[in-house]
This record gives structure tokens, sequence and C-alpha cells, in this order.
């Protein structure tokens, strides 16, 4: 482990170290509550029929007979789900992603649901609801979804972004188109163009625990929902929304979360188990099942990728150009382009070009995933980059840090970029004592570089001092890694007392303004932000409440410590008041002493990793072992350097696990057929070696601590990195993620074409 | 949904030969729970046969060992006897699951639940295991490789149960041995297996040898031909090539989530070369 | 007098040009100035929008001022994990 | 529905008796009819190790494991790993070396690795490693956990 700070210029007290996390104990002792882990009076068990079918119409449900078995309490279709979207169609496609509407979209598409008094009485009343489906032809790859006379899966749907704008569906929501400069130009001044097709399945987040919520609504309109989310505040809104509802009438608690990375950023049986609620008049539980989380949450996207690079025999790119096609799933999104955007970002380019696609296919709709979009098009650039450096015989270090990008580069989405993150990142990997370790016969050595923008939003923040002096934070960001941690160091780092005297918690949507969701990285960005604001706001009052004690004028007042200080000689016989004092004595100077802040956190900073790997491939078998592995990542500031480590390692081991082995695989009949984590392989213990990580402290001028986001970019480089080194290790470009092992044997006895340096 | 848990094996049979409806034996229920669980099956009644004293524990007869029905696969290793007699049986008994499996799942489940990717299976083909069962009609021992017939098929009659497995007494220079291919380290199902089984006759000559390839086919593959190729050999490199093209020759896979054709069977062939020097060094070669 | 480059996806409203002058000293100055005269990007807006000025990305903060001879760019509003 | 079932047994050194289907399983039992919910459905399969507890000593899944089969069976889950009071040494560890981040795969981590403490005191990091592979984590890629269950294995041996 290593945390250099050699960027830093700010000094801190308290930042920076690494005390134990507050929800601690709880979560060691199983005291912690998760969104299955609570119960209500009364409460029914709710279960979902689901669509077996990939693509089919829906022209009946009967549910008489499941309405007739006793026990049960209510039974829905989206015939209880009236659209009240008003033309809003992203909104009526939330909905209906919730619970089929005429349609069944996918292998797992909610169709109907149930309340019942026990699990068996639900299920079995699942069993009595018949739905007369008639099958439609369906597609499952991005390539084929895209031919002409493909199936289509969202029939209003035209091409946005082709001129003139088309008449005819396509199963093409959207193409994009991002860079600057003379592409064809550029290549014509290169000595060496490498260009290549490249493939991605599909992943999921696998966090370890599946949605679960606990749903409650009144006849009168007013209702509450317990539920694993990373983003209560945006459920309630969605969910009001969707249910008409009013805002201020559902009070949102986020539980504890079990993993989300970026799959409990949209709701999915939340509405139902709302309007089941509000059928029955009793509170309804629902929790998913491993299988239900598989088929019908949202898991990111398959990919299809072209890369064409151009280089001179010295080693400048002289123009880079990249097609994407990114399958949403059954719903229009923007993971296409995100990919697009995100694909060259870790270069100065003179000449660029990225066009991306966003592709329907009958497979659930897509969340995000954790620096959504970037991995697989870092998969396609990093690997070709490491082609051209093969082919103009340098080295794939040197060759990228002479193209990286750096401060005023014009980025390959637009914008010129501040002060950034890749040279020092590549300089500490190209130095890392990784670099000069012994490799082994079959054994291979990769790098790789990533990206990803981070972003903070809307953020509101409590800062609430008992009578003992002790702090109560309050904020709405749900912690999904340890943020509790983080912002109770920064509240003690601004008051100047211990961290021990703060205590953090998440409050529910009734008690606390709107907070945008924990996503692009943000929790500790924009809640440590809007901390440090609220902070100083109590000790503007604290200072305040001080001049009152002391009747002097509080601009003769500073805080120092822990403590207000009376400035000037003439006071020099007042002694300084501890936060403790002056919370004994706010009764009689004004009463509760509490500091807040709203705000628009923006200014995240754009965030770079390169990985180092090493790995050991069976040539017989295929099999491919991940030895070593080194993260280097800029995080700005680290302000509780165990959990930016653990953000690191944890990306880092979620690639290792879609680089190998993880794949969504459907079958003919565009069914899901590993629904499970048998079949679905999330790298176990066994599987990985210790994940070294060296941090840089890169300060981000948009936040006065300079914190980035952390958390998501470290997922963007694994797989090409991975890829990188299993191509040395087996003597063949691998062009495939996963690269599993019938892929790489297949790879080593059919040449896959080429040899992996052209 | 009825459970029973008898506490003599005559009972158990009983209980299910009188079933209606759908009948299960529950051992150690790592596969029976999660069918259970999924739909995929709706008993009506299931046994369970942990309560009955001759199930749990593994005994010596003859210089050979019984294991009962219910002793979980962890068990297997702790018998230091056991594992000393059929290494590669204990292994492959071992390889099952996590250590939470490891801790409920047993061998007879893991055979009668005919799957074709059972870790155990070949490694008890290869050792010659036998398997008693008990019915209405009484006993019978039979060849573990009888008891599969086809993908979650057996041939184990109404009100029959497996009691126990029975290894016979290692011929001397005997040595045993089994290795699966997964993806990962651990907890996946084997996507092909190989287990061998040699005696080796004077100047580590191989006199007899017994392989059994898992899933390459809808049973366990029992490869003559592949035994036959080493036998007469010291296991040399040509033997060695000409067991794994034989086993390649007997593979009959199928593509599947979790492998393909031409990787299963190009797989199983370096899996037997494999398993095949590591019995071989067992038996004393 | 503010030069604003335009995403590809966004040029499409405003006749293919790739960037358009506009007056403006705020974000929603400059946003709503952009519907005035291309109305079809309101849709685009609503969708989500971000606007970089100098290489610093703003999503939200509509009162963001924009310095004269800034660089700014319109991209689209991104989501993370 | 079918007939309940009676069962007796010992959870965490207390005798309880409860009636349950017999289609409930261990982890059912424990999370909806004793609230114990420290052990955690992830998979429902056998396949994450999130329900650990031992049963008799052994280490189970109570996902697979019948609620009915308890019966005169002794259960310890993550909810008996501390006594009197204080922390046991793994759930410390766990604490100090940051091994946990969302928590939610943490007690059955605690419960397996006491598991293999209480038979290998001295485990290497790759005994550390596969006796822990039937617990899956997402969040830490598993660094700081091996780490954790190293540090308490030494701390335990100190204190013998």
């Amino acid at each position: 482990m290593n945390h250099d700070q050699s960027f830093t210029n700010q000094e801190f007290k308290i930042v920076g170290t690494r005390p134990p996390r507050p929800d601690g104990v709880d979560k060691v002792t199983g005291r912690a509550r998760y969104g299955a882990d609570v119960s209500a009076p009364g409460q029914l068990v709710g279960l979902i029929l689901r669509s077996p079918h990939a693509h089919a119409k829906i022209k009946k449900i009967d549910t008489s007979k499941a309405e007739k078995l006793p026990g049960v309490k209510a039974v829905i279709t989206s015939a209880d789900l009236p659209d009240l979207t008003k033309g809003d169609r992203s909104q009526l496609d939330i909905l209906e992603n919730c619970m089929a509407r005429g349609r069944a979209l996918y292998d797992g598409h909610a169709v109907a649901a149930v309340a019942a008094v026990d699990a068996e009485t639900a299920r079995k009343a699942l069993k009595l609801i018949k739905v007369d489906y008639q099958v439609l032809p369906h597609v499952t790859d991005v390539d084929e979804a895209m031919k002409p006379g493909a199936p289509i899966v969202q029939p209003h749907v035209r091409t946005v972004g082709v001129n003139p704008a088309p008449t005819k569906a396509s199963n093409v929501s959207q193409r994009t188109e991002f860079g600057h400069g003379d592409v064809e130009a550029g290549f014509k001044r290169a000595d060496v163009i490498v260009e290549r097709s490249y493939k991605t399945e599909q992943t999921h987040q696998g966090y370890i625990e599946p949605h679960a919520c606990l749903a409650s609504v009144g006849p009168d309109g007013q209702g509450e929902l317990w539920v694993t989310t990373q983003g209560h505040f945006t459920f309630r809104n969605v969910c009001a929304s969707l249910l008409g509802m009013d805002v201020a009438k559902l009070k949102v608690t986020s539980s504890e979360i079990g993993g989300g990375f970026g799959g409990k950023t949209h709701v999915w049986m939340e509405p139902v188990a709302l309007a089941l609620s509000r059928k029955a008049n009793r509170p309804v539980k629902v929790v998913m099942t491993r299988e239900e989380v598989f088929r019908a949450t949202g898991p990111t996207c398959s990919t299809s990728i072209d890369v064409k690079i151009g280089a001179t025999k010295d080693g400048r790119i002289t123009a880079a150009r990249a097609e994407l096609r990114y399958q949403d799933g059954a719903f229009p999104s923007i993971w296409g382009m995100l990919g697009a955007m995100t694909s060259f970002a870790c270069y100065d380019l003179e000449n660029v070009k990225a066009i991306g696609y966003d592709v329907l296919v009958n497979r659930p709709k897509v969340a995000a995933y954790r620096a959504p979009s970037a991995p697989m098009a870092a998969f396609a650039v990093e690997s070709t980059i490491d082609q051209v450096a093969v082919q103009i015989g340098m080295d794939p270090v040197d060759f990228r840090i002479k193209n990286a990008a750096k401060e005023g580069t014009r980025a390959s989405y637009g914008p010129t970029y501040g002060p950034i993150g890749i040279g020092p990142t590549l300089l500490a990997a190209k130095n890392h004592p990784h670099m000069k370790a012994p490799l082994h016969k079959n054994q291979g050595r990769g790098m790789a570089c990533g990206f990803w923008f981070n972003f903070g939003g809307q953020t509101c923040t409590d800062l609430n001092i008992g009578v003992d002096g002790t702090v109560s934070l309050t904020v709405g960001t749900v912690d999904v890694g340890g943020s509790r941690a983080s912002l109770s160091l920064i509240a003690a780092e601004e008051l100047g007392i211990p961290y021990e005297k703060v205590k953090c918690t998440v409050a529910d949507t009734a008690s606390l303004g709107h907070n945008d969701t924990t996503e692009g990285s943000r929790g500790t960005f924009s809640s440590g932000m809007a901390t440090i604001y609220a902070a100083r706001d109590a000790i503007r009052v604290l200072k305040e409440r001080a001049a009152k004690q002391w009747e002097i004028d509080v601009a003769d007042v500073t805080w120092r410590n822990g403590r207000a200080v009376a400035l000037k000689a003439e006071h020099g016989n007042l002694s300084e008041l501890t936060l403790e004092e002056l919370a004994a004595a706010s009764p009689r100077t004004g009463g509760p002493i509490a500091g807040h802040n709203e705000v628009v956190a923006d200014g995240a900073g754009v965030s770079f990793a390169t990985h180092i790997c090493d790995v050991e491939v069976d040539p017989e078998t295929g099999y491919t072992k991940v030895i070593r592995y080194t993260v280097i990542q800029d995080a700005g500031k680290a302000i509780h350097p165990d959990y930016v480590e653990g953000q690191f390692q944890g990306a880092a081991a979620q690639g290792i696990g879609w680089a190998l082995n993880e794949e969504y695989v459907y079958g003919k009949d565009g069914r899901l057929q590993n629904p499970g984590f048998l079949d679905y392989r999330i790298p176990v213990c066994s599987d990985l070696p210790f994940i070294d990580t060296q941090i840089l402290e890169i300060p981000n001028p948009g936040h006065p601590y300079g914190v980035r986001g952390v958390g998501e970019t470290s997922i963007v480089p694994p797989l090409a990195a991975i890829a990188n080194a299993v191509s040395n290790a087996a003597g063949v470009r691998l062009t495939h993620i996963p690269m599993s092992p019938p892929r790489i044997l297949n790879a080593i006895k059919n040449g896959n074409g080429k040899s992996h340096a052209a | 949904m009825q459970y029973a848990a008898p506490s003599t094996v005559k009972e158990a049979a009983g209980l299910l030969a009188k079933a209606k409806g759908s009948a299960f034996v529950l051992a150690g229920g790592t596969d029976l729970l999660v069918r259970l669980k999924s739909g995929l099956i709706e008993p009506d009644l299931v046994v369970d046969i942990k309560r009955i004293p001759s199930m749990q524990t593994i005994t010596r007869a003859a210089g050979g060992f019984r294991i009962g029905a219910a002793v979980p696969c962890v068990a297997l290793g702790e018998n230091a006897a056991l594992k000393k007699a059929w290494p590669g049986v204990v292994e492959a008994a071992n390889l099952i699951g996590s250590d939470q499996v490891q801790g409920r799942c047993t061998i007879v489940g893991n055979l009668c639940n005919a799957s074709p990717a059972a870790d155990s299976v070949p490694a008890m083909v290869a050792a010659g295991a036998k398997a008693q069962v008990v019915g209405p009609k009484g006993r019978r021992t039979i060849p573990v490789e009888d008891v599969v017939v086809g993908p979650g098929k057996t041939s184990l009659k109404k009100g029959e149960v497996v009691e126990a497995i029975t290894l016979g007494k290692p011929a001397p220079k005997t040595g045993d041995a089994y290795l699966r291919f997964i993806p990962r380290t651990e907890m996946d199902i084997a996507v092909v297996s190989a287990g061998v089984c040699l005696t080796l006759g004077p100047k580590g000559v191989v006199k007899k040898a017994r392989v059994a390839l898992g899933a390459v086919g809808p049973t366990v593959v029992v490869a003559t031909e592949a035994a036959d190729a080493i036998v007469g050999t010291k296991l040399d490199d040509a033997a060695l090539a000409a067991l794994a093209k034989a086993c390649e020759a007997a593979c009959k896979p199928i593509d599947d989530k979790r492998g393909t054709i031409e990787f299963r069977t190009e797989v199983a062939g370096v899996l037997a070369r494999r398993a095949a020097k590591i019995a071989y060094e067992r038996a004393g070669g | 007098m503010i030069e604003v480059q335009l995403s590809a996806s966004l040029r499409e409203f405003a006749g293919g040009a790739a960037s358009v002058a506009v007056e403006a000293t705020t974000v929603r100055e400059l946003l709503r100035k952009l519907v005035e005269r291309y109305p079809r990007m309101q849709k685009r807006f609503d969708e989500g929008i971000a606007v970089s000025i100098n290489g610093e990305i703003f999503r939200d903060d509509r009162a963001q001022r924009i310095p004269e001879g800034a660089e700014v760019y319109l991209l689209p509003r991104i989501p993370g994990g | 529905m079918a007939q309940g079932i009676h069962v007796s047994m010992t959870i965490n050194g207390d005798s309880v008796e409860y009636v349950c289907q017999p289609r409930e399983t261990l982890l059912d039992v424990l999370r909806d009819r004793l609230g114990l919910t420290g052990a955690k459905e992830g998979c429902g399969t056998g396949d994450c190790g999130a329900c650990s507890v031992t049963l008799d000593g052994r280490l189970v899944c109570s996902c697979l494991v019948l609620g009915a089969e308890a019966e005169g069976k002794s259960v310890t889950t993550v909810e008996g790993l501390s006594t009197n009071g204080t922390l046991h040494p793994l759930q410390q560890k766990f604490i100090e070396h940051a091994a946990l981040q969302c928590g939610v795969c943490t007690p059955g981590f605690l419960v397996s690795a006491k598991a293999l403490l209480d038979r290998n005191p001295d485990p290497s990091e790759v005994e550390i490693r596969y006796a822990l592979a039937g617990n899956l984590c997402r969040c830490t890629g598993y660094d700081k956990i091996v780490r954790a269950v190293d540090a308490a294995a030494k701390e335990l041996r100190r204190k013998a």
C-alpha cells in the first residue's frame, strides 16, 4: 500500500488518518439492518410473476383464480399502474420496465404481482395467474439487432442523431459522435495503423444483497418505503410520480445497502411493492431472489467495438477512430454515447473521432455499472494501443506517456483539461517495482489506463451540536463504501475536534432536503463539500455565541483548534471557549447550535488510473490465474485512505471477474441460462492475489480539500490490462471479453487469425 | 410437502415405497434444496436419512471401506486410512463446493443427483466403487457406474435407496487420482473431469488401469480404450499421448453455458494425462 | 459574446454548426438563448445537459457565471455507477 | 398448508423451540421466526455464503438446511460470536483492517473465518483464501479480509 501525498499542498490534522468506521460494530455483529432485515406488523409477502419469453405480446392475464386463493390480499397487473406520465416517454419506460404493459420485452420482465399472508400462499397464487402470450421473434445480440430485418424491440423508436431524421422504426435509438481534427488526414501521416474489432459480453454488478423493500401505503395517500437503494430521494421522486402520490407524503428510508455499484440507482420492484400495499392496504415486503436479480434488474451493456489507431515510428499517435455499438436492453438510453465520450479521453490527440450507437435488444434494461460504459471502450482502445506500441517497437508505458493527455489538452469529448492525473499515474507505473518483477514461463504482463468523469450534484447536509459538544452530522447520500467515516473526518477537521466526537447518520427523506443518488463517485466528494460548508456555517454561529458570552464584537472572534479565540490584545484576559462550553451555554445564548448547507456540488474533476497486471496462462486448458496486480489512481485527496484503497481493490476485482469469467449467457430461445452465482462466476477469494494500491493526490481545484471521486475509475483499466497480459502470456491477441478458458484455448489453437502484435 | 426423519433404513425404504406422489431422499440437501427452492421439483415427501446411524459412519470391511450415505464429504478427508487408500476418491469428494457445502454434501447424493458433471463419480468409477442399494425387495450391490442411466435419471426403483458406497482394499502398487477443470479456483461445477486408477506390475509397468471421464457424455464415460492404451507401458510420453487421444475419442460432450464440445474434448485428454501421472506416482511408479 | 461548442448530437438542431455565438453571462442565460434560437433543443436539454466551462463540467448549477472568452462546451448529462 | 413441525434446538447457547413449515429453511427460521437477521440470503443456493452458520460445529449454508433438520442440534450465528459484550478478535480485526465496505457479506465471512481458525489456528494466506472461497464479497476484492483474518489468527495465537 503506497499513499503518495507529494502532490498535496494542504495541511490536514485528521483528514488522511484511518480511524474505525462508525457502522463497524453493527456490521460485524449482525445488528446492521439491510433491505430485507425489517418487518412491519401485519406485513404481507409480495412476489412477482415474470415473463418466460424474450419477446411476447401479452394477450390476456387472468388473475381471478389467484385472487380467490385464501390468504391472497392483492393481485396487480399494469392495469393497477395507470400511465400518469403525461407523455414523458422516459418516465413511461421506467413504469413499463417495472410492469409489462401489453408486451413482455425480455426474459424476466414482470407481468403481474401478488401480496399474500405468507410466501407459500404467494407462490401458489403466482402459479394460478394465467397469462396468454403470443411469442414474437426476438433479438439479443447487439450486432444482430442493428441488421436490417431484425425484430424491432420498440416500434416507436426512431434513430436520433442522423440526418435526415428517419421515419422508420429502428433498434438503433441514437447515434452520437465526438472528436475533432481530420482523422483521415491523420491516418495518411501514420507509419503504422492497427485496426481491430472487439466484443464484450454483458455483466452484472453482482452486489451480494438482492433488491428488497418494505412498502406501506394507506388510503389517505401517505406512504413509507424502507428500501436498499443508492438514492432514496430519487426513489421517492420517481415512485411518487409513477404512483400519483405527493412527494412529501412518501417517506423513503434507505436501509444499509449491501452493494449497488450503479445497480441500485434505478427503481425495479419498488413501485410494484407500493402498488400492492396500496391495493391491500397493508405493508408489503418484496425481496428479490438471486435469479430475479440477474434476470430482471439492470446489468451493463454487451458491446461490439471497432478501433483504428495510427502512429508515427517515433511514437506519436496521428489519428484514432472508434465505432462503438452498445446494447441498452429493451429501453433507450445513452450508454453507447458514454462509451464514445470516454473512449479516447486518456490521450492527447490531434485527430480523433468516436461514434457511438445505442441499440435495443430483448434483454433487461441496462443500468449503470461503476464508470458505466467506460471499461468496454477502454478494453478496445487500450488493446489497440498495445498493438501499435508493439508494431513500432516501443515500450507500451513509454508510448502511453508520450501520448498522454495533460493540462491544456483538448479532450476527445470536447473540453480542455485542467490539472489531471493521467501522466503521474503512468510515471508511477513506469517506476513501480511491479514492472521489474520476474516473469516465468507462460506468464505475461499487461498494463492499461482508464478514465472516468465523476460528478457532484444536489446535496444537503445538517450539522447539529449536542449539549455536550458532540456533533450529529446528518447527510442524505447513501453510504455505499465507508463515506460516513470520511464525512465524520471532514467535520472533525473543520471543527477542530476529535473524530470520535462526530456521529454521521444518513437521514430519511422526511428529515433532510433532496440529495442526488450516490452515483458517479459523488458520495464523499459532494457530501464532503456540503459538510465542510455546514461546519463552517456552524462555526459562524459558534463565533457569534462566543461573542455574546464575551460581550465583544463577533469580528474579534476566530475559531482555532476546536475553540473560540478572542483576537486583539484588549481581549487578552478572555480564556478560550471550547465547543463543549459553548454547547453547554447554548440554551442561554440563543438556543441550539447548528450548521446547514444546500449546494449543487459541481466541479467534480475527472479521474484517471493506470493498472499493471501479471497473469499465468495454462496453454493446454486456457486457464488464467492473476498472479500480481497493481492499481495506481489519482484520488485528489484521500480522506480515509483505507476506504480509498478499498474502492481501488474492489473495482479492480470486479474488472478481473469481467475480464476472465463473468458473462450473461443467452440461449437461442432468448432466455438467460445462468441467472445464479454458480454459473455467473464472480471472483472468489482464492482466485485473487493481494491487490496492491498506490494513491496519488493531484488536488482537484473544484473541491475545498482537493477531493476527486474515487469509486469508479479503477474498474476501467482491468479488462484491457488483463487482455494485454493474457495476450502477452499466450502469444495470441484476445479480442473477446470475457477471456474464458474456452475462448483462450481456441485462440491458442487457432491462432485467432493474426498474431497478437498484428 | 411432508418431512420425515426415520431412524432405520427399513423405515426409510418403507416410507419411500409407500409414498404417494413424488418422494425424495434428503441426505446433504445441497442439490435437493436448490431444486426445491427454484420450483424445479414439488415433493410430496422428503425423507431425511441423516438420523439413521448406519448411514452416518465410515467403517472398515474386509480391508476396504463402507461409506454411509449420510456421511458428509468433509468427513472423508478427515479419515486418514481412507485418504491413504483412495486419495483420488477423497480428493474428488472434497472438491465438491465450498467448506459450507462440504459439511453437508455426500458422495451418494452426488451420485444419485445423476449430474454428468458430478465430481466424485469418475473417481469412484475408476476406483471400482460399488453402491449398496436397499429396497422393498432387500439389498443388492451394484457398480457405481450402473446407478446413473442419464442426466437426472438413476436405475433405482421406487422405494430403493443407496445405503452406502463400498471401496475394496486397493491391490498392492495401486494409485488413483482425480482432476477436474473449472474456470475459477473453487465453487464451480466441473466443465470436464477425469479419474484414473492404476495398478503397477514389476518394473513400473502398468498392469491394470481404469479411466473414467466426467461431463463429456450423458453419464460418466468409462474409457476402456484409454485404459488399454497405457496398460503394459511405463507411462512414457507416447503412452500418455495415446491415452489423451483415446480419451478424446471416447468423449461425446455437448455445448452449453459451461463449455464447448471442442474444449471439453481437448481438455478431457489433458486432464486424463495429468491424472494418470499423479496416479502412477501414487502407485509407486 | 461566447462561442459555444456543440457536441455532435446537438449540431443537428443548429443546422449542423459545430459552434454558435451567444451573448450570455450565466449558464441559465446561455441555455435560454439557445432555446430561443433553436426551440427543438429544449427536448435535449430536458433529457439532460451539462456545460463545460474552461474544462470544468457543471451539470446542475445554472447560476454559474461564464467568463468572457471562456471555452464552453455543451455536453450530454452523464450518469454514474 | 402442510402441518407445522415442532423443533427444539440450541441457538447461540440458548434453548429455543419453534414450529416451522417443512419447506422452510434454517435461514428462514433464523430470520423470520427467531429474529436473527445477521445471516443474509444472498443467493439461496449455497453459492455466496452470506447465510453461513455452524450446525453442531460444522460450517454450513443455512439456506441449504431445512428448519426441521435442526431438531436437537446446536446452531451458532454471527450474533453468537461476541461474548460478554466483547467483540471476538475476528470482529475487532475486521473493523481495524477496514475489511468491510457494504458489510452484507461480513456475518458470513466471520462465521467461516471462525470455523477456519477453530480447526487451523495458523493458516497460510492460501489456506485462508481457499477456506473463504465459499463466501462471496463484491466490494473489497478480498484483500483486506484476508489480512484481517491473518491478524486475528495472530491475535488468537498470542492470547492462547
